[in-house]
């Protein structure tokens, strides 16, 4: 395969670029469900990524998964720090240390960094939380990859997706997380987890897409 | 948005500067984001620490100290520490006789703490965790995240922390520890939202005859939005949400608690009215808190808190304390 | 406008019965109006009384008890006692040796207590005042009713009350009280107005872009009106303001006050300004108090409070007191 | 003369209803300059004149207004309640213990209360204070008097005179009180006590018109 430790590199760059162009749209999210901050917390946590990377690139896609996983959870605090954190580890480890990767091995480590969120968050999908944006955007990448589309076109077929499921969000009573607090309350409004999933994904299509 | 900070992304810093200045009791590691007694640990006294997002001062870092806690790990504002800091923190504390995380229910602490934990444990720091959750406006159903942790995290570091003073091992304060939280409960109302320095607008707005009914501390909206009433009757909602829970009986320790913006003399409002309530439910006012414990920035409302004493709790909850924001008996 | 209250009528009333069932060791007279120590007049020891309107919490009544108060007279929000009050505060804790009345220079303090010090001499009870007055926004001229009594009064009550609980004459309580007004200085500065319960609207307006200089502890408008500027750039026009009235030098006392809506977290950020700023100067930071000690309702903003120590100032400071809001040493 | 008890136990009420009407009129004026509690400290007051009125009249006009001055004194607080409580002291004080007075010994009276306001507060004209209404209110009721007019008249002038002197305090820059603090800031505004003084005077107005 072709996605190289480079190209983790950019998808990680796209990203701090998005989650920062992105972020009071992310903390006013969270604002009405939650804390209000979301997107300080992962803007925090992907300029730390960039910043670690401009400091020296790991040479292998897993080891580079690695160092953003680690970054996060050193960065990031609350859920979502963890959370993704736990998923890039995750995602990383099951990427070995093979110097580039196939997309099959992504759909195959994007799996491992899912079970990563689940174990850690034990939600399932229809929680209102990430899970409902990451879980369909596997889905369709899975099924990309089986019907052989190239990167590009699968991976943007996984960012439409994650956008719809964030978007399915909506209305969705929260289950996990901070949201579930408020009950009812919490219908009506995006996760903030599920929207920066869907920047997350979107921000790989780019990477794959230059 | 007005704040009394240089900016939005120093504001933990620069108060743990502030912190250092004030307090040369305590050790503030700017660098790794912790806040121990300056004393440094006791040999054989387990060590208590415990952590969460900034916003909610004093807690935590304004109970380290003699007979409470022995570090605490400030996050980012309404952000669970990392656990790096943790770790830093658990580490520096160890007496060798294990550390207890006094950890508050919400997802991001109990993710960050439980991360911490297992690495301590890999660094030879044996850890045990008490996780708070005694808001009774959260049920605790497999459709939430379970009970927040609020008020009753005072008592418990309190508590426990006296315990650890007085020498009990580590199984031993995390029993207490889990003692006063099962027999504590909290009920927050917030007169308005509060404004975080990233986010500089409220986290939500709340008409001028309206209040938010089962808040946390975070500044998330309630659980119900309901209409402005008098304090007796605000009181009246939270005081029958607690005793619904767990009928108030016997001795009670309470804390009616500010969220950052109430006024003291409406607290003491509050507190007439909390006393009232008891003596209605023949309930003994043994021991009480009225102030800023745990808060939310800039909201204006209360919390109240009662625990349910025993003797063995009145005799810990008595004991010496010398920290910023809780000092009796030295 | 939402409260915390059941009525503007009561909220004074009403907050005094909070404290009664809060603090068994304070003696709360509703219907005089007055709070003292539970314990009663010790025989032979100068009684100290304050007052002034309520509003300002936890001054004066969290200050009553050993090592400090002995009563504390609270008028309405913002308006001082009346002199019935204060001649049966004074008269309740006259053990014999005189009583001190701790006046904030406001006219109408001055007056109430003014003509309560004449009818308590009638009635036999010797009666000594020092009026504090140390606010440096105001210059003590022809022209203006004279300094403001601020944060200096949390002083020269502490400190005047340990040399009262050491046994220290009147005339020698009276001194030292005196010592601690003429060796301190205050600053105060408001991000917004507060609300008191009987207007129902703020006292003045701000624009989020503006910050009143030098305001008192009223909610009055300050002596200007001023861009809003980061922690340190506000600090410094206080701390400026204090050193050009009295150099800061030696070892200093330092207060940061919150005026009661602001987050502690905001008033450590200060506090590091503060502490940066006495460094510059070569002053010693030897104690301080970071807190709401003397508030104007919600009010957010903050005041300073320096007072140039001396050996026989940080020996008293250091003494122990046991009241409400300032505890230690028991 | 002809002014009894009854007229002036009728001018003490005639005060408590209107600081009742202009209650929140005087709180936003102190608002502007001072500490917005002018209004309900004089409320209060006059309220507990009122109260005590109720609860059994003094018979001579001397007793009624010493009545007045003590209540305001033992109800009041802040700077007005020594400064009224005062003023009307030392007037009952100056009227004896004639069951009756004339409009003259009226004019002296309230003359002694000014002089006691002056005594304890040490204001003189043109610091922007209460003084500055009752000062010429007291010129026009002593000119009146010499020129003979009824007490309707002579009183209507003192009223007149009164609201003129609140109206003059605006340009002015305080000097006293509290709102001295506030320097050149306090320019532009009518002073709440001298606007209570003019409410006071046209009270007594309308109980001698009644
Ligand atoms: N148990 C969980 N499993 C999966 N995702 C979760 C869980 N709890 C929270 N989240 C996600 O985390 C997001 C919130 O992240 P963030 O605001 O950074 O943390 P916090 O809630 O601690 O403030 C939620 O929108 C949700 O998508
Ligand atoms: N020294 C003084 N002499 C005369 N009148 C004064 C003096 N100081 C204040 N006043 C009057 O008192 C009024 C304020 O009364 P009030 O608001 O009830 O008291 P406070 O200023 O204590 O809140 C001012 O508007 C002014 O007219
Ligand atoms: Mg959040
Ligand atoms: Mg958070
Ligand atoms: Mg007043
Ligand atoms: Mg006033």
């Amino acid at each position: 395969g072709g996605l190289d430790a480079a190209l983790f590199a950019a998808w990680a760059e796209e990203i701090a670029a998005a989650v920062r162009a992105d972020r009071d749209r992310l903390t006013a999210l969270d604002s009405a469900i939650g804390d209000a901050d979301h997107g300080a917390n992962l803007d925090r946590g992907f300029t730390a990524v960039a910043e670690a990377l401009a400091g020296g690139r790991p040479d292998t896609p897993g080891a580079l998964l690695s160092l953003v996983g680690n970054t996060l959870i050193r960065k990031v605090g609350g859920a979502s720090g963890p959370l993704y954190g736990m998923a890039f580890r995750e995602a990383g480890k099951a990427l070995g240390d093979a110097p580039a990767v196939s997309l099959a091995d992504l759909d195959e480590a994007l799996a491992a960094g899912l079970a990563g969120i689940r174990k850690l968050g034990s939600a399932t999908e229809g929680d209102k939380t990430m899970v409902d944006a990451l879980a369909p955007a596997l889905r369709a990448l899975t099924q990309a990859v089986q019907e052989g589309q190239d990167p590009a076109e699968a991976v943007g077929a996984a960012a439409e997706a994650a956008l719809a499921g964030a978007q399915a969000t909506i209305p969705m009573q929260a289950r996990k997380g901070r949201a579930s607090y408020l009950g009812p309350r919490s219908v009506g409004h995006e996760d903030p987890g599920a929207a920066s999933t869907a920047l997350i994904v979107r921000a790989l299509h780019a990477a794959v897409s230059r | 948005m007005k704040k009394l900070i240089n900016s939005a992304d120093s504001v933990v810093t620069d108060a743990l500067r502030g912190l250092a200045a004030a307090h040369p009791d305590l050790r503030v590691d700017v660098k790794n984001q912790f806040v121990a007694r300056a004393s440094g640990p006791r040999r054989g006294k387990v060590g208590l620490v415990s952590g969460g997002g900034s916003g909610h001062e004093p807690l935590h870092a304004g109970f380290v100290g003699y007979g409470m806690l022995d570090a605490a790990c400030p996050g980012e504002i309404f952000t669970s520490p990392v656990p790096d800091q943790v770790i830093a923190a658990s580490s520096a504390v160890d007496g060798g006789a294990g550390v207890l995380h006094v950890v508050k229910n919400y997802t991001g602490d109990v993710l960050n703490f439980g991360m911490a934990a297992e690495l301590c444990a890999d660094e030879g720091v044996e850890v045990a965790t008490v996780v708070v959750d005694d808001d009774v406006a959260v049920r605790d159903s497999l459709y939430t995240a379970g009970r927040r942790g609020t008020g009753a995290t005072v008592f418990v570091e309190k508590i426990a922390g006296a315990a650890a003073e007085a020498g009990a091992p580590l199984a031993e304060v995390r029993r207490v520890a889990e003692e006063v939280n099962s027999r504590s409960r909290s009920f927050g109302v917030a007169l308005s939202a509060c404004t975080t320095p990233a986010a500089g607008v409220p986290t939500f707005e709340l008409g001028d005859d309206e209040v938010e009914l089962g808040i946390g501390i975070h500044g998330e909206p309630g659980r119900t939005r309901s209409a402005m009433r008098g304090a007796r009757e605000l009181v009246r909602v939270a005081m029958d949400a607690l005793h619904e829970d767990m009928p108030l009986d016997g001795d009670v320790l309470v804390m009616v608690n500010g969220m950052g913006g109430t006024p003291l003399i409406e607290l003491y409002v509050a507190f007439a009215e909390v006393a009232a309530y008891l003596e209605e439910k023949g309930a003994t006012l043994s021991r009480n808190l009225v102030g800023d414990y745990i808060t939310s920035l800039d909201m204006q409302g209360f919390s109240v808190t009662a625990c349910l004493l025993t003797p063995e709790l009145t005799r810990l909850w008595d004991a010496p304390v010398q920290t910023p924001a809780l000092r009796w008996g030295r």
